[in-house]
């Protein structure tokens, strides 16, 4: 790309200047990467606390009967659990936060397209947060309904659910925001010679989400504003004794839901697709085949939602329907895998820890993904549905899936930022511990719901103690493992060594820039003159 | 439809799981091998500059989306096919009714009879039709594969058969709130001889009643299964107390004969609280003896239940049922035999209302914790309620239980949440049963 | 590109599309559900439809279909540099929202009088599909509304911007995009009134 | 940014458009008077979605926009359709 500035450490980039003092330079900034860091500290917390649930989750399981909290608690607890994970941790979380802190760069944009829409939409994100949060101490208390909030069940529960629904209208409407920045974004703000085929990958799978958020995210809206007037006006749309349908919630509710696993998925993608080129110092193998992939799992995703509905009472011809629509969306996907993999094949393969997550991505991805196939064979699905087996495969996808790429985009990208290195040998050692952590916590979950043991359950039958106690361990060692890598990024990026210039032979216009990045990103208007994977071109071969 | 012999829900879902999972292992691990290999071949150690920068090929790239096509399609037909053997019922599959509700289950038989276990004949395929009562509950047996929510204003199925006896878990897989993992229950699969032979030791309904109900069109809108239709079930009606409201008032009133004369000559007077007044007067549109004969029926129907489980049938169940706890070991899911036989049928009708009222869904018998306080040692004891916010100590007498079952929201055992639904439909004669049964949990 | 010289216009129109689509799928859910109990419940819709006034409905969409017209043609007079007309015809378009809302109230009061309102007594009496149409004809309407609320509301921030000479016959896409979303309510309402209002008389 | 000053549409037109949707309108009621079975809900869909083009692409302007406008909008459209449709393989079939 374009020489334009000598990459240089020295100055504080963006951090340097802001238009206000202390935090309100922060709060009240419409720099992308301003709110990207506000973004990615506030997902980062929740992160944490969303862990700390499952921990206590995993604690109360150790064995049957009551352990360290009543059934109740627990209810709260798993739902708290998932709609912190979901809704403002993986749902925001490589849009938001490397979405905004990279993708302007990565393009030769000086902003998003409409940064005061930006903030607007980190405000609403933080407002939902604290709504959340403050639906647990008022009104009945925290919500007990799962983060999927069925009905009749959630229409009748006494606790506080009206709260959390706003919440959650609140934090889809930030979504939308940030999906309809980005497309805009994308469309008009490239810089000269970026043409559609030079986007990264990661632009282009941001460009994918974008427009699911666009388009699925207000369904969830309508149904979480419909669960609200059904408990408040008494609007009986899902309440069979008023003619309505509880099914119908259920749809509308998949309609959204499904699409966002692949608005959680797609973005980690973009990251594995950006940092497996670098470390193996060839080109993307396979590029127009990963962008179309991204752009199909993106539409074919809108497709299959009711496959979360097999055993519910739906029509036998949906159930078919459904289930093959989901098969297909796989294929996207399964493309994907082999062109990471091409792309190593006859490279230069350097495992540093941004590649070691990329790389677990793929392998425990392929696990989640692999299972998420039993869940859309109808007949296999109507045994684990609802059951740790349906647990065991979100948790790979979600968090040895995002999670993962989540943890690479912050030990590829951070650095850059921050323009300080963590220490290398302690990540590798973290990711280590973390990963025997990972799979004996998840393949445990995995084989106890092949046994029967229904999700959502406060107790079990004796029968689950050692697989459940396997689990609890293993969450034990993950934890050890993400407190030494949470501790060793914040330690590098705060007091590490100086970062030297593209530290990692990227050739990608965002290394192309001093770092930190200085406000406005670039001094004058940059020119693209090859595309992201090319390193011959980029001078790094 | 099913091919015969007749091929188990078992074997017709895990051919679909053996089919998926092996190509997935296969899969798993050409990914993972390929990795590890490439990882390891070409390193940057090895090679610090990269071979080639070759990034396309078509060839390879058309292959490798074919062949995972053709595999997902693969996978798609098995457990397709899997599905619908799971659907289509076999000819003379068993009609066995489920109901639902937070948290416990009832099972309910063709000729009437109630169970809160779930009663089927080893080799014969049972159809199980299933309805809830308040939320979505989702009936579960691992061992047969099958799993089907129950959804209000809705009628599922499932149908499986049990080819060995023995003692099944049965599940509620849909989260229906705090009670949720104690809305367990057993499959009890007895031979069929057996099976005959306990759904026959209670008097089916008798179908003369019946046969009046249907005729005279109250089953349109009243049901005999406990479901609300436009109006109240029939289902335990005789007897049993309820809310009604009379000029604006409501009261509670014992649905005795005279109640249910009324009820049918003159609807208007008590409307049952929750039901529109909807239903015409039948004064002078039922003949004498048909009248009575339905007031036979509905007050009989409680006397039968009644006799539900007693002494005879419990011999013909007691070997399978001792067995069946031998190995499930569930705390509290039933009583000891023992106990239960001793003192009397009072004693025995008591832990029998506990299981089908779902109390046991909440209350143990063994002192251990669930949603509500455990039943034992409960009679007699001092307890700490929580009665308009003070803390006070009552002592659990008779009287202590009839409040607590008619009004359980007014005191609330300290450390325990206000779950606990009021029970109108159980009479006070009911309640003395229950604490008979009560006083043997010692 | 020098993004931060000129204003992007055609970036921000399609900003503000992008962000129509979000309303007519936030729509689109109650579409969803009406469609599904229309085809459950045919005759209820029809026996309940028949409660609704179609003058009510019908002068509410010449209404609204009135105030579409003053918003596009205030465009082009802004454009023209007609700016009098400009702010006469958004005033207008204002007025018209007030109209609508004025007759919904009575609308919907005439309705609460007969004693139908979502969970009234009235209306758990009525025939399941009929209570079906009711409640998702409240909430459509009501959601309807208030998009016509805020849409009024971004219409006179327009104005002042306007009066203000901030947006003018150079700058005025601030009053193109709040035009947009002044003609999504009015196509909402395009659907919502056969489907309610006029099915099958 | 070559396009900033896009095609002024002329007060005529919008008249035009306004009197037609008028008659649309009135045409739609006068319809809804027969029975026409099955048939009234399509035939007032079509007029809606008739009139609805209308407003979409004069008032609105799509009509002197872009592709990128006009593929955006087909899209979001098509999505529409299919959240809707696919919910009829479930509500049709139970
Ligand atoms: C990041 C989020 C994410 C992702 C990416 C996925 C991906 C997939 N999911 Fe998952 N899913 C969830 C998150 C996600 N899911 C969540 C949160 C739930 C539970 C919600 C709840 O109830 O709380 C759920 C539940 C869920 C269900 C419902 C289960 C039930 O409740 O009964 C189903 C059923 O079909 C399903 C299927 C799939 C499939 C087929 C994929 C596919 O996209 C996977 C495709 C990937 C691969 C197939 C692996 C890579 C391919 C290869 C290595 C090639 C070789 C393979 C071939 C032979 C093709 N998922
Ligand atoms: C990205 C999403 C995500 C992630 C990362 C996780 C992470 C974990 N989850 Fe999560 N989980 C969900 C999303 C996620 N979960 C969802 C959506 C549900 C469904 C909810 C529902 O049913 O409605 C669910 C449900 C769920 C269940 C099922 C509950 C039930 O059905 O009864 C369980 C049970 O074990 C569980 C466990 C865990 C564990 C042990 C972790 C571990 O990986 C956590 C590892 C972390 C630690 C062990 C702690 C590390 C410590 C720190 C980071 C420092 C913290 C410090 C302070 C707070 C000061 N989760
Ligand atoms: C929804 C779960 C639930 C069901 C079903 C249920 N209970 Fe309870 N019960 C509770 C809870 C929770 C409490 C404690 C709070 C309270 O006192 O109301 C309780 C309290 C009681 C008490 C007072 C106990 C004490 O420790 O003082 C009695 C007696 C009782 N229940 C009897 C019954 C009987 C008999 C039935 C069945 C007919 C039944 N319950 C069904 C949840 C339930
Ligand atoms: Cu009943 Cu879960
Ligand atoms: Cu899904």
């Amino acid at each position: 790309m374009s020489e334009m500035t000598a990459p240089t450490t020295s100055d504080r980039g963006f951090f340097g200047e802001a238009k206000y003092p202390g935090i309100f330079g922060w709060i009240f900034s419409t720099d992308h990467k301003r709110i990207g860091l506000l973004y990615f500290w506030c997902i980062f917390f929740f992160f944490c606390v969303g862990a700390f649930l499952g921990l206590l989750i995993r604690l109360e399981l150790f064995a049957p009967g009551e352990t360290i909290m009543g059934a109740q608690t627990y209810n709260a607890v798993f739902t708290l659990h998932g709609v912190i994970m979901i809704f403002l941790f993986i749902i925001p979380g490589i849009p938001a936060a490397f979405g905004n802190l990279i993708l302007p760069i990565q393009i030769g944009a000086r902003d998003v397209a409409f940064p005061k829409l930006n903030l607007f939409s980190w405000w609403l994100y933080i407002t939902g947060a604290i709504l959340a949060v403050t639906s647990l101490f008022t009104g009945g208390g925290p919500p007990d309904t799962g983060w999927t909030f069925y009905v009749p069940f959630s229409a009748q529960t006494s606790t506080n659910v009206s709260l959390a629904a706003i919440a959650v209208f609140i934090l889809g409407f930030s979504s939308i925001l940030t999906g309809l920045n980005f497309v805009t974004t994308v469309h008009r703000l490239r810089a000269e010679g970026m043409g559609w085929f030079r986007l990264p990958l990661f632009t282009w799978a941001l460009y994918s989400t974008a427009w699911v958020q666009i388009l699925a995210t207000p369904v969830i809206g309508i149904t979480v504003a419909l669960l609200f007037a059904e408990r408040v006006i008494g609007t009986g749309l899902f309440d069979p004794t008023q003619g309505g349908d509880p099914i119908m919630f259920q749809h509308l509710f998949w309609i959204y839901s499904h699409p966002a696993v692949y608005i959680m998925v797609l973005p980690g993608m973009g990251v594995v697709s950006d940092i497996i080129p670098v470390f193996s110092r060839k080109p993307a193998f396979g590029y127009k085949a990963i962008l179309i992939s991204s752009l199909a799992i993106a539409f074919a995703g809108s497709l299959v939602w009711a496959h979360h509905m097999f055993t519910s009472g739906i029509s036998d011809l949906a159930v078919m329907v459904f289930s093959f629509l989901t098969f297909i969306v796989a294929i996207p996907s399964a493309i994907k895998v082999f062109n990471w993999l091409a792309t190593m094949y006859q490279g230069s393969i350097l495992l540093d820890p941004p590649m070691l997550f990329a790389l677990s991505f793929i392998l425990l991805f392929t696990i989640g993904g692999l299972t998420g196939l039993v869940l859309g064979s109808a007949a296999t699905d109507v045994h684990v549905h609802d059951t740790y087996f349906v647990v065991g495969h979100f948790h790979f996808v979600m968090f040895g899936g995002t999670g993962m790429a989540f943890f690479a985009a912050m030990h590829y990208w951070l650095p850059m930022i921050y323009g300080r290195m963590y220490d290398k040998t302690v990540a590798t050692v973290a990711w280590g511990v973390m990963m025997i952590g990972f799979l004996i916590l998840y393949i445990s979950m995995k084989v106890v719901g092949m046994q029967g043991m229904p999700r959502r359950y406060y107790d079990y039958v004796p029968e689950f103690t050692g697989l459940n106690q396997l689990a609890t361990v293993g969450s034990w060692i993950l934890a050890v493992g993400l407190v030494l890598l949470f501790a060793n990024i914040i330690r590098g990026l705060f007091w590490g060594d100086p970062l030297e210039a593209n530290p990692w032979g990227s050739a990608s216009l965002e290394w192309q820039v001093s770092s930190p990045p200085p406000t406005e990103n670039f001094d004058e208007d940059p020119v693209v003159t090859h595309g992201p994977y090319d390193f011959k071109q980029a001078g790094i071969l | 439809m099913n091919p015969q012999p007749l091929i188990t829900t078992t074997e017709a879902v895990d051919k679909a799981f053996y089919i998926i999972f092996g190509i997935s292992g296969v899969m798993l691990l050409g990914v993972t091998v390929v990795m590890i290999y490439f990882v390891w071949r070409y390193n940057r150690k090895r090679y610090p500059v990269p071979l080639s920068q070759k990034n396309t090929n078509l060839w390879l790239e058309t292959t490798w989306t074919i062949i995972p096509t053709i595999l997902v399609m693969v996978m798609f037909w098995y457990g397709w096919e899997g599905y619908l053997s799971l659907r289509n019922i076999p000819d003379n599959a068993v009609p066995i009714h489920a109901s639902a509700r937070m948290w416990s289950w009832l099972f309910t038989y063709e000729n009437g009879k109630t169970s809160d276990k779930l009663y089927v004949p080893v080799g014969q395929p049972v159809k199980v039709q299933l309805t809830a009562e308040d939320v979505l509950h989702s009936f579960y047996v691992p061992a047969f594969r099958v799993k089907r929510d129950t959804v209000p204003g809705m009628d599922n199925y499932v149908w499986f058969v049990a080819d060995q006896p023995g003692s099944y878990d049965l599940f509620c897989a849909e989260y229906c709130g705090v009670g949720h993992s104690a809305m367990i229950t057993t499959v009890e699969a007895v031979p069929a001889a057996e099976f005959s032979a306990w759904l026959a030791a209670k008097p089916a309904v008798s179908d003369a009643g019946k046969n009046l109900l249907q005729k005279h069109g109250c089953l349109g809108c009243h049901s005999l299964d406990g479901s609300p239709m436009v109006g109240p079930s029939f289902q335990d009606i005789g007897g049993r107390q309820v809310v009604v409201i009379s000029d604006g008032e409501s009261r509670t009133l014992t649905r005795d004969r005279d109640y249910l004369e009324k009820s049918i000559l003159e609807p208007g007077a008590d409307i049952v609280e929750g039901f529109p007044p909807s239903m015409p007067s039948y004064a002078g549109r039922i003949p004498e003896e048909d009248l009575t004969g339905i007031l036979d029926y509905l007050t009989g129907l409680k006397g039968e239940q009644q006799g539900d489980k007693a002494t005879p049938e419990r011999d013909a169940l007691e070997p399978v049922e001792a067995e069946a706890e031998a190995e499930a070991q569930e705390p509290g899911q039933a009583a000891e035999p023992a106990e239960a036989a001793g003192p009397g049928d009072f004693v025995s009708q008591g832990e029998n209302l506990a299981g089908k009222n779902g109390c046991l869904g909440c209350h143990s018998t063994d002192g251990s914790r669930r949603v509500g306080p455990s039943f034992k040692g409960l009679m007699g004891s001092e307890r700490t309620v929580v009665k308009d916010g003070q803390e006070i100590t009552v002592s659990a007498d008779a009287d202590y239980l009839i409040r607590a079952i008619r009004e359980p929201g007014v005191e609330i055992v300290q450390g325990y949440p206000a779950a606990m639904p009021p029970y109108p439909q159980l009479s006070d004669e009911d309640i003395k049963a229950l604490q008979a049964w009560l006083e043997t949990l010692k | 590109m020098s993004g931060h010289v000129h204003k992007d216009y055609t970036g921000a129109k399609f900003g503000m599309w992008l962000f129509l689509f979000t309303e007519i799928l936030l729509f689109g859910g109650l579409f969803i559900l009406y469609s599904v109990y229309l085809s459950r419940y045919p005759q209820e819709f029809i026996s309940a439809g028949k409660e609704l006034n179609v003058w009510f409905g019908g002068g509410n969409t010449l209404v609204l279909l009135t105030s579409s017209l003053f918003v596009a043609v205030s465009i082009t007079a802004l454009r023209r540099g007609a700016k009098r007309l400009c702010l006469g015809l958004l005033g207008g378009t204002i007025v018209c929202a007030v109209i609508f809302m004025v007759n919904k109230y009575f609308e919907w009061s005439a309705k609460i009088d007969h004693g139908i309102y979502p969970g009234s007594a009235h209306l758990k009496e009525m025939l399941p599909g009929e209570m079906v149409f009711f409640n998702i004809y409240y909430l459509t309407t009501g959601l309807h509304g208030i998009h016509v609320v805020i849409g009024a509301l971004i219409l006179a921030w327009t104005m002042a911007l306007v009066k203000s000479d901030k947006v003018n016959a150079n700058d005025w896409v601030i009053l193109e995009n709040a035009g947009l979303y002044w003609h999504l309510v009015d196509l909402i309402w395009i659907f919502i009134f056969p489907l309610y209002y006029l099915i099958l008389h | 940014m070559t396009e900033e000053h896009s095609h002024i549409v002329p007060y005529k037109t919008f008249l035009i458009i306004w009197f037609a949707l008028l008659i649309l309108t009135g045409i739609t009621i006068a319809v809804a008077q027969y029975n026409l079975g099955a048939l009234n809900i399509w035939v007032a869909l079509g007029i809606a979605t008739l009139k609805a083009g209308l407003v979409v692409s004069v008032f609105m302007h799509m009509q002197y926009e872009s592709y990128l406008f006009k593929l955006s909008l087909l899209s979001a459209l098509a999505i529409l359709a299919i959240f809707i449709g696919f919910t009829f393989f479930d509500v049709l079939y139970r």
